[in-house]
């Protein structure tokens, strides 16, 4: 056993005095005809993955782009979903997708010590900037779960409009909770609650895959629900795309206001025209808007001050805070059992002093932190209702910039794509008079104007 | 009517500059991010085995149905015992390989004889990686002795989730990101010990 | 149909809603789960009161950093070595330095009443013994020791004083003068002498009432006994992970002889202290993980920065056990029951 | 895609049922094994552990082995094959919800209707009815958010959120306490008992700062250069003008340097130096301090809990140790601007450690007086003092209501709450550099300078008090160091060139006598019964006997080595700090029995 004192000894020494109370190691035995062996470890994803993802998603987003404005085919986009949910989804397992990263670049921009990968930043980047030129072609058939979602819609049932005016509200403060929580390095709450992930992994927690089950079955008949309440990118894309460059049309050339996209898209977002206010209601309208203009800083400081309280329920999502709660607990005598997190401190020496220090200082973080998320949520009902009073008249059928996903699902309903595709030869074929005449009116009200 | 079209392109334009700049800022504050810490490759997950107290997290919480996490040897590192507190339960009767007696409950660890030298006989333990469920038993007994059995993530199975699970309920903090290029860690005890061996 | 497409919405948002609140990401209900695998030491770690016949009866905080070693010297004034120095209770309780060695101290003993020098510290530092007289001062440094040495216990006898020396695997028998007068238990085929199996830096000598010599084999979990010249007159013990065996990979880690000649030992691992008679058969227990204030936890962490705890033992001579807790700093004295 | 419903349709929508059938098939499969496995380990099974248990029992039964071996074997068997159908069932489940999927999505295709827009008659602005019911939804949604906010809010009860009421937080009743195990009463803070302090000498003056002994049995005469009536003496490694405090068996002490602070804590009986620790820097980027002779480097005496020991130095660092020399928390103030050298002392009133932080001039608005948690070092409360630097130490009031520290300033005499640091009173009677501390007794605030007088001040007072609560003033024979000295009949003033003035307690105004000593004085004079005990510079020291018309000296004693600091009292005993030792003054029987005793030892 020599071979210890030799090689072992010394290396002890040197960790000494530590090493004499821990550490110490059953030498490893010098045998005769047998080589230690060495681990064997299975290797890890290939360095040639990332970028066959990168160039995927590049190849999808132009594709998807390209048939929803120029080759408007639904059925070409249909394809392009169902590649994008195989190679984005199943095969790709759903990590880490353009909305997780939002979580990674926020705690980038936040945390120096975490280095972001570049696959992420592009995956973040990249579909922003097509949604720039082009509408959310991304979420179209790109987006893993947007294409899931977009494949189990069977049966859709309008959601009223007021109704989906509110809980759209929702991405924008799930993304304002996300973005808090990823660079407070407390939680990527998106990834944990990503309902779909669970069916691209094709395993995950019970929990998780009722959850999604019920995702899903909700999904059957509400168009892409996870898009339109929860998708936090989605809130970020649907901005940008107000703004686009180019975006999808319903129709390829004018609108004859026949109607019949009217009630086409699943997803709500195919706007009717508007018709003239009469002047009292314009007056009182104006009035609104001045009104929630002033309003509106109320509105900010009193969800900020509400959100101050929050700091307690928000830190407890930190590790840090919830051990330093429990060990706390436990001395009161009021927890019930420890913890393996409890136990795992206890059997280290750092003192109970400095993690109560630690964590308060975190939960005091957050009071501030949960100010501004307070803010934050009331500039988003701010600007909603102030949006809301806002009218801006609308002589056509077309799609929501900011809602359209791009699905392609109107074009054939429209009868100039029926020409232009010379399935009919007339528009007559399809429009009934009664509407012809709505058109003709409607020109004649213009003309007035 | 030429004064509309003209107003409509000035318009035009000054919104594709706008749109170009903004797509220009974005990538160049991406770029500052990329670029800040030098090397930005891939980020895979791995438990820093010096920090993990074996409580068995990694078998029930990943969210693959069986664990990405498994026990691994650190052969350097084993002492070759006889009565190997990583194999044998506590309550073993006899030192044999029978049922009664191991610790696994999926009997992941191949027990071998090695040799038997100064009256003292020496085994080698070996997980055996598709029986292996990732409860950290082993490693649990084995911190009784030598530790040399630690638990690491297979990335041949991690399927590399943005928020791994398991990281979540981990109550150590012992998982981590680590690079793509050295995706596996090792105790701090063993590197020299492996530097030794891998010398020789 | 659209009711029934109404009722399946309501019912998937009440069962997801449910499922998220079920949803344990932080494993707190892990704890309860009948599938945790957990490392069944109870065993092992709840003695059976029937076995424990002794009761701390007083606890000595000491005021240093670090504590490495507890003698008693003459008087039954109990010395605890640690922070370079060597530091002395007394009866009250209160303390003194009585000594500042030159570098840390792994071990210590004093010269008992039979002894040549009677209250001459022996003190382990490094490589080398420092030597005290009974007021503290500095009387010798003994060098000579190999480069590979460790000493890990200082025991003495009436004309002899023996050092583990956990380095070279040996113990040494040094003269009064500090000469070296032999080295006992080395590997020796020829004299069947097995030697030292010592998978770590705990190694311990102690002397007998009659003045033989006792050494641990924590690798071969047994207790040997040596004649003054080297030679292995017999030994006891076995491996295993009932409560009257060694447990775990080297054990016991501490040993003392009381004025009987019956044995107490010092296990690290799971921490147990026990009695063994003259003739190496399993009495008592003194103090088990929860007497020495050893959560069960701390034995299944597999963590290498856990609190570790290995107690120092040493007896005084009404037969009290004194228990060096370095975790909290302290002695604990440990009495029989019957006795008292 | 217009056809009208086609005669595929009966058929798709049956495949679509039969593999949604299946799927669900598969699905409740996977669910019913998945449960199962994770009960399927060997080791959940009651009936393997049991075995298992059994045989640890009877290790020698051969057939209860094979029996644990074979349904082991069963058990590992059964798992590995759920795993396996876990595997191949998941695509199973996957193929049949793909099919279903397209199927049914067929079928709905077929039978989509062709679009119908709605009759034109009752077109409304549909932004206007949007908006409509828009606002209220969006109110609605805004009541539920802030609701939960609430709700999540009042259901989380958390760490209070200073440390310092961490000591004293208890959590809310839950309203569960009758399924949890009844919460233990919060712990009380562990502090001293009055009638501990009172026989102690926690601070400066002692427990009430008033420089008068608890105990009487105390020695009247001693001459160090002979060694009569000295128990014993020690070193003190670093100089230092700060005085001993006592609790137990523990004597405190400060002693520092520019570059090194250092306490030590000497053993009461034999004065053996128990621990000496080095206090770290608290502010090491700050310029050292400027200090003179008269202060040095150690000037404030320390203050004890009982269970903690707070010292402070002239460089503007406060720390804690526990009576075993542990460091508890060290805080840096930064250097004060103070034209001397800091050499206020410390007090404390339960666990409130009071820093009086008199700085700069009135007009730079630095002084300021922190309250801190002795065992953390959080600063509880601080207030701003509206004066200049000082030399003066604060006193706690602690039998008042509310208890008080009165701390005194260039030109006001402040009283604060303890508890939160309100001020309570403030009077103006003092002016230039302020020396003396103050003394309280029967409700009567003593504060005196070398100008303008001395003032008594009822400490019952609200507001400016200057016109309304002083007793009594008097002017002479003012000190510039020493602080007064109040007996149940008298209060005495030791000016530093050794006059000892004597008023009566009550009127004030002229005085009764004085007397001259040959010496200067900063050492606060003290009183043991009816004795007043004086410790010159020069370490002379005269004990004199008090009365109506004279004092009258009854002893002299010799320190022989220079002594600017107080002297503190116990059960027999003097303790007090040369320039170079601690000594320990003791009754000349105590010195005989030890001198018995130590022969014994050494026989």
């Amino acid at each position: 056993m020599m071979w210890f004192f030799r090689y072992l000894l010394p290396w002890i020494l040197a960790m000494a005095p530590a090493a004499l109370t821990a550490g110490e190691l059953i030498p490893t035995p010098e045998f005769s005809g047998h080589a230690i062996p060495t681990t064997e470890f299975p290797e890890g994803p290939a360095d040639w993955r990332p970028i066959l993802d990168t160039a995927a998603l590049v190849v999808a987003l132009s594709l998807a782009s390209y048939f929803a404005l120029v080759n408007r085919s639904r059925r070409n986009l249909l394809l392009l979903t169902v590649g994008s949910l195989c190679w984005f989804g199943f095969w790709r397992g759903g990590c880490v997708c353009s909305i997780g990263a939002i979580q990674n670049v926020s705690l980038a921009a936040v945390d120096p010590t975490y280095a972001i990968p570049v696959t992420i930043i592009l995956f973040f980047l990249l579909p922003l900037v097509f949604t720039l030129f082009f509408g959310r072609t991304f979420c179209a058939a790109v987006c893993p779960l947007g294409a899931f979602q977009e494949l189990i819609c069977v049966r859709s049932i309008r959601v009223p409009r007021w109704l989906d005016h509110c809980l759209g509200l929702i991405p924008y403060i799930y993304l304002g909770a996300a973005v808090l929580l990823a660079a407070t390095g407390t939680a990527f709450v998106i990834c944990r609650y990503d309902p779909f992930v669970a069916f691209f992994r094709l395993s995950g927690s019970a929990n998780m895959l009722l959850f999604g089950g019920c995702f899903v079955l909700v999904g059957l008949f509400i168009g892409r629900p996870y898009c339109r309440y929860l998708c936090p990118y989605g809130a970020i894309l649907g901005l940008v795309s107000s703004v686009s460059k180019w975006h999808v049309r319903i129709t390829p050339t004018d609108c004859i206001q026949c109607r019949l996209c009217e009630n086409t898209c699943p997803y709500g977002a195919i706007q009717p025209p508007t018709i003239d206010q009469s002047p009292a209601d314009r007056e009182s309208g104006k009035r609104r808007f001045v009104a929630l203009l002033v309003l509106f800083p109320l509105f900010l400081v009193f969800f900020a001050w509400l959100g101050t309280f929050l700091k307690v329920p928000l830190s407890r999502l930190h590790p840090e805070v919830r051990l330093a709660e429990q060990i706390r607990e436990e001395e009161l005598g009021i927890a019930e059992k420890t913890t393996d997190a409890s136990d795992a401190f206890r059997n280290t020496d750092r003192p109970v002093m400095d993690l109560y220090k630690s964590a308060i200082a975190r939960q005091n973080h957050f009071g501030r932190l949960g100010g501004w998320l307070g803010a934050w949520v009331g500039f988003v009902f701010g600007c909603k209702w102030i949006h809301l009073s806002l009218r801006r008249r609308r002589t056509d059928y077309r799609a929501e910039r900011s809602n359209c996903v791009a699905c392609g699902r109107c074009y054939r309903y429209c009868p100039n794509e029926q020409l232009r595709l010379g399935f009919i030869q007339d528009i007559s074929e399809l429009v009934p008079e009664e509407n012809g005449n709505l058109k003709n009116e409607d020109r004649r009200s213009k003309t007035k104007d | 009517m030429p004064n509309a079209t003209q107003t409509k392109n000035r318009r035009g334009f000054l919104g594709d500059s706008m749109r170009v700049a903004g797509a220009l800022a974005t990538c160049s504050f991406f770029g500052y991010l990329a670029g800040r810490k030098g090397r930005n490759r891939e980020l895979l997950w791995q438990i820093d085995p010096d920090k993990c107290m074996g409580c068995g997290n990694c078998a029930t919480h990943c969210v693959l149905d069986i664990s990405a996490v498994k026990a691994v040897q650190c052969f350097p590192m084993c002492g070759y015992c006889d009565i190997c507190t990583g194999y044998f339960d506590v309550g073993y009767t006899e030192l044999d390989t029978s049922a009664e007696n191991q610790l696994c409950p999926t009997s992941a660890i191949v027990r071998t004889f090695i040799e038997s030298k100064a009256g003292q006989r020496f085994y080698e333990y070996t997980i055996d990686p598709a029986k292996c469920i990732g409860c950290a038993k082993c490693v649990k007994g084995c911190a009784l002795m030598n530790g040399s059995l630690y638990m690491q993530v297979m990335h041949d199975r991690c399927l590399g989730c943005n928020e791994c699970s398991i990281a979540v309920a981990c109550p150590t903090e012992a998982f981590c990101r680590v690079p793509a290029e050295a995706p596996y860690l090792m105790k701090r005890q063993a590197i020299p010990l492996v530097k030794k061996f891998s010398i020789r | 149909m659209s009711s029934c497409i109404g009722a399946t919405l309501f019912a998937a948002v009440v069962v997801g809603t449910y499922a998220l609140y079920r949803l344990d990401p932080w494993a707190n209900r892990g704890n309860d789960s009948p599938t945790r695998s957990a490392l069944d030491l109870q065993d092992q770690f709840s003695i059976q009161p029937q076995l424990i016949h002794y009761l701390q009866t007083s606890e000595i905080p000491i005021p240093l950093d670090v504590v490495r070693a507890i003698a008693v010297g003459l008087e039954d004034r109990i010395y605890v070595a640690g922070d370079r120095t060597v530091y002395r209770f007394g009866s009250d309780g209160a303390g003194e330095v009585v000594l500042h060695t030159d570098g840390e101290p792994t071990c210590l003993a004093i010269g008992f009443n039979r002894h040549v020098a009677p209250g001459t510290f022996y003190v382990g530092v490094g490589k080398a013994i420092e030597v005290f007289l009974p007021n503290g001062e500095p009387l010798a440094v003994w060098h000579g020791l190999s480069d590979k040495t460790v000493l890990t216990s200082i025991a003495v006898s009436e004309n002899d004083i023996y050092a583990a020396d956990a380095g070279e695997r040996v113990v040494i028998r040094f003269n009064p003068q500090g000469e070296i007068a032999g080295q006992i238990g080395r590997t020796d085929p020829d004299r069947e002498m097995p030697g030292f199996i010592l998978p770590s830096a705990y190694f311990d000598v102690a002397i007998g009432p009659d003045g033989e010599l006792y050494a641990v084999n924590p690798g071969a979990r047994r207790i040997e006994e040596y004649t003054s010249d080297g030679m292995l007159e017999g030994f006891w013990g076995k491996a295993g992970t009932a409560v009257d065996a060694f447990f775990g990979c080297c054990n016991p880690a501490h040993m003392a002889i009381l004025p009987d000649g019956r044995f107490v030992t010092s296990e690290k691992g799971i921490p147990r202290i026990k009695v063994y008679n003259g003739f190496g058969e399993f009495e008592c227990v003194v103090a088990g993980p929860s007497e020495l204030g050893v959560r069960d936890s701390a034995t299944v962490d597999a963590r290498l920065e856990k609190n570790t705890q290995v107690f120092d033992i040493a007896i005084d001579s009404q037969g009290r056990i004194l228990v060096l807790d370095p975790n909290t700093k302290r002695i604990r004295i440990f009495e029989s029951r019957q006795e008292k | 895609m217009m056809q009208p419903s086609s005669h595929y349709y009966p058929t798709v929508f049956l495949t679509a049922l039969v593999a949604g059938l299946f799927s669900i098939a598969v699905c409740v499969l996977l669910w019913v094994n998945y449960i199962q496995r994770s009960g399927n380990l060997a080791e959940d099974v009651p009936q393997y552990l049991m075995l298992k248990e059994s045989l640890r029992q009877q290790p020698d039964n051969a057939p209860l082995r094979e029996k644990i071996r074979g349904l082991d074997l069963q058990l590992r068997q059964e798992y590995f094959r759920e795993r396996r159908f876990t595997y191949h069932g998941v695509f199973l489940l996957l193929g049949g919800l793909a099919t279903t999927l397209i199927t049914a999505r067929w079928a709905a295709t077929l039978r989509r209707k062709l679009p119908m827009p709605d009759s034109i008659s009752s077109r409304q602005d549909p932004d206007m009815q949007v908006a409509r019911f828009a606002y209220p939804a969006l109110a609605v949604l805004g009541i539920l958010f802030t609701g939960s906010a609430i709700l999540l809010v009042l259901s989380h009860q958390s760490l209070p959120s200073r440390l310092g009421e961490m000591a004293r937080w208890n959590p809310p009743d839950t309203g569960l306490t009758g399924t949890l195990p009844t919460p233990n009463p919060a712990p009380a803070p562990d502090l001293a008992t009055p009638e501990e302090i009172a026989v102690n000498w926690p601070r400066f003056r002692g427990p009430r700062g008033d420089g008068i002994s608890a105990y009487s049995n105390i020695p009247t005469t001693w001459h160090a250069s002979s060694g009569q009536g000295i128990l014993w003496k020690a070193p003190v490694p670093l100089p230092g003008n700060s005085s001993p405090v006592i609790w137990g068996n523990h004597i405190f002490l400060t002693g520092a340097t520019e570059e090194r602070r250092e306490v030590y804590c000497f053993d009461a009986s034999t004065g053996t130096l128990l621990w000496q620790k080095e206090v770290p820097a608290g502010s090491p980027d700050s310029p050292p301090p400027k200090v003179t002779e008269d202060t040095g480097y150690a000037a404030p005496t320390a203050a004890t809990d009982g269970r903690h020991v707070c010292v402070m130095f002239a460089n503007g660092d406060v720390a804690a140790f526990d009576f075993a020399g542990n460091l508890q928390w060290h805080l840096g103030l930064g250097t004060p601007k103070n034209i001397y050298g800091h050499a206020t002392s410390l007090a404390i009133y339960r666990d409130l450690l009071f820093v009086q932080f008199d700085q700069g001039s009135a007009k730079d608005g630095l002084s300021q007086l922190l309250a801190l948690e002795t065992s953390t070092g959080e600063i509880v409360w601080k207030k701003p003092r509206p004066v200049p630097n000082s030399w003066s130490s604060p006193l706690v009031v602690d039998n008042a209501t509310p208890p008080q520290i009165i701390a005194c300033g260039d030109p006001w005499v402040i009283s604060y709450a303890a508890t939160d640091g309100a001020e309570l009173w403030r009077a103006k009677c003092l002016r230039a550099d302020i020396g003396p501390s103050p003394v309280v007794a029967d409700g009567i605030a003593y504060a005196v300078s070398e100008f303008p007088c001395l003032s008594a001040i009822r400490i019952d007072g609200t507001g400016d008090v200057t016109e309304t609560h002083i007793a009594w003033t008097a002017d002479s024979g003012l000190p510039d160091t020493c602080g007064p000295l109040v007996t149940p009949d008298y209060v005495l003033l030791l000016a530093s060139y050794g006059t000892l003035t004597c008023y009566d307690k009550n009127e004030g105004g002229d005085p009764l006598w004085e007397m001259d000593f040959d010496g200067n004085f900063r050492s606060s004079p003290s009183l043991v019964e009816n004795r007043v005990y004086l410790l010159s510079e020069e370490g002379t020291a005269w004990v004199v006997e008090l009365g109506r018309e004279m004092g009258q000296q009854i002893a002299e004693a010799d320190l022989g080595e220079p002594c600017v600091t107080s002297p503190a009292f116990q059960d027999g005993r003097i303790y007090v700090r040369g320039a170079e030792h601690l000594f320990c003054i003791g009754l000349e029987s105590e010195i005989k029995n030890q001198n018995v005793e130590g022969m014994a030892e050494s026989e």
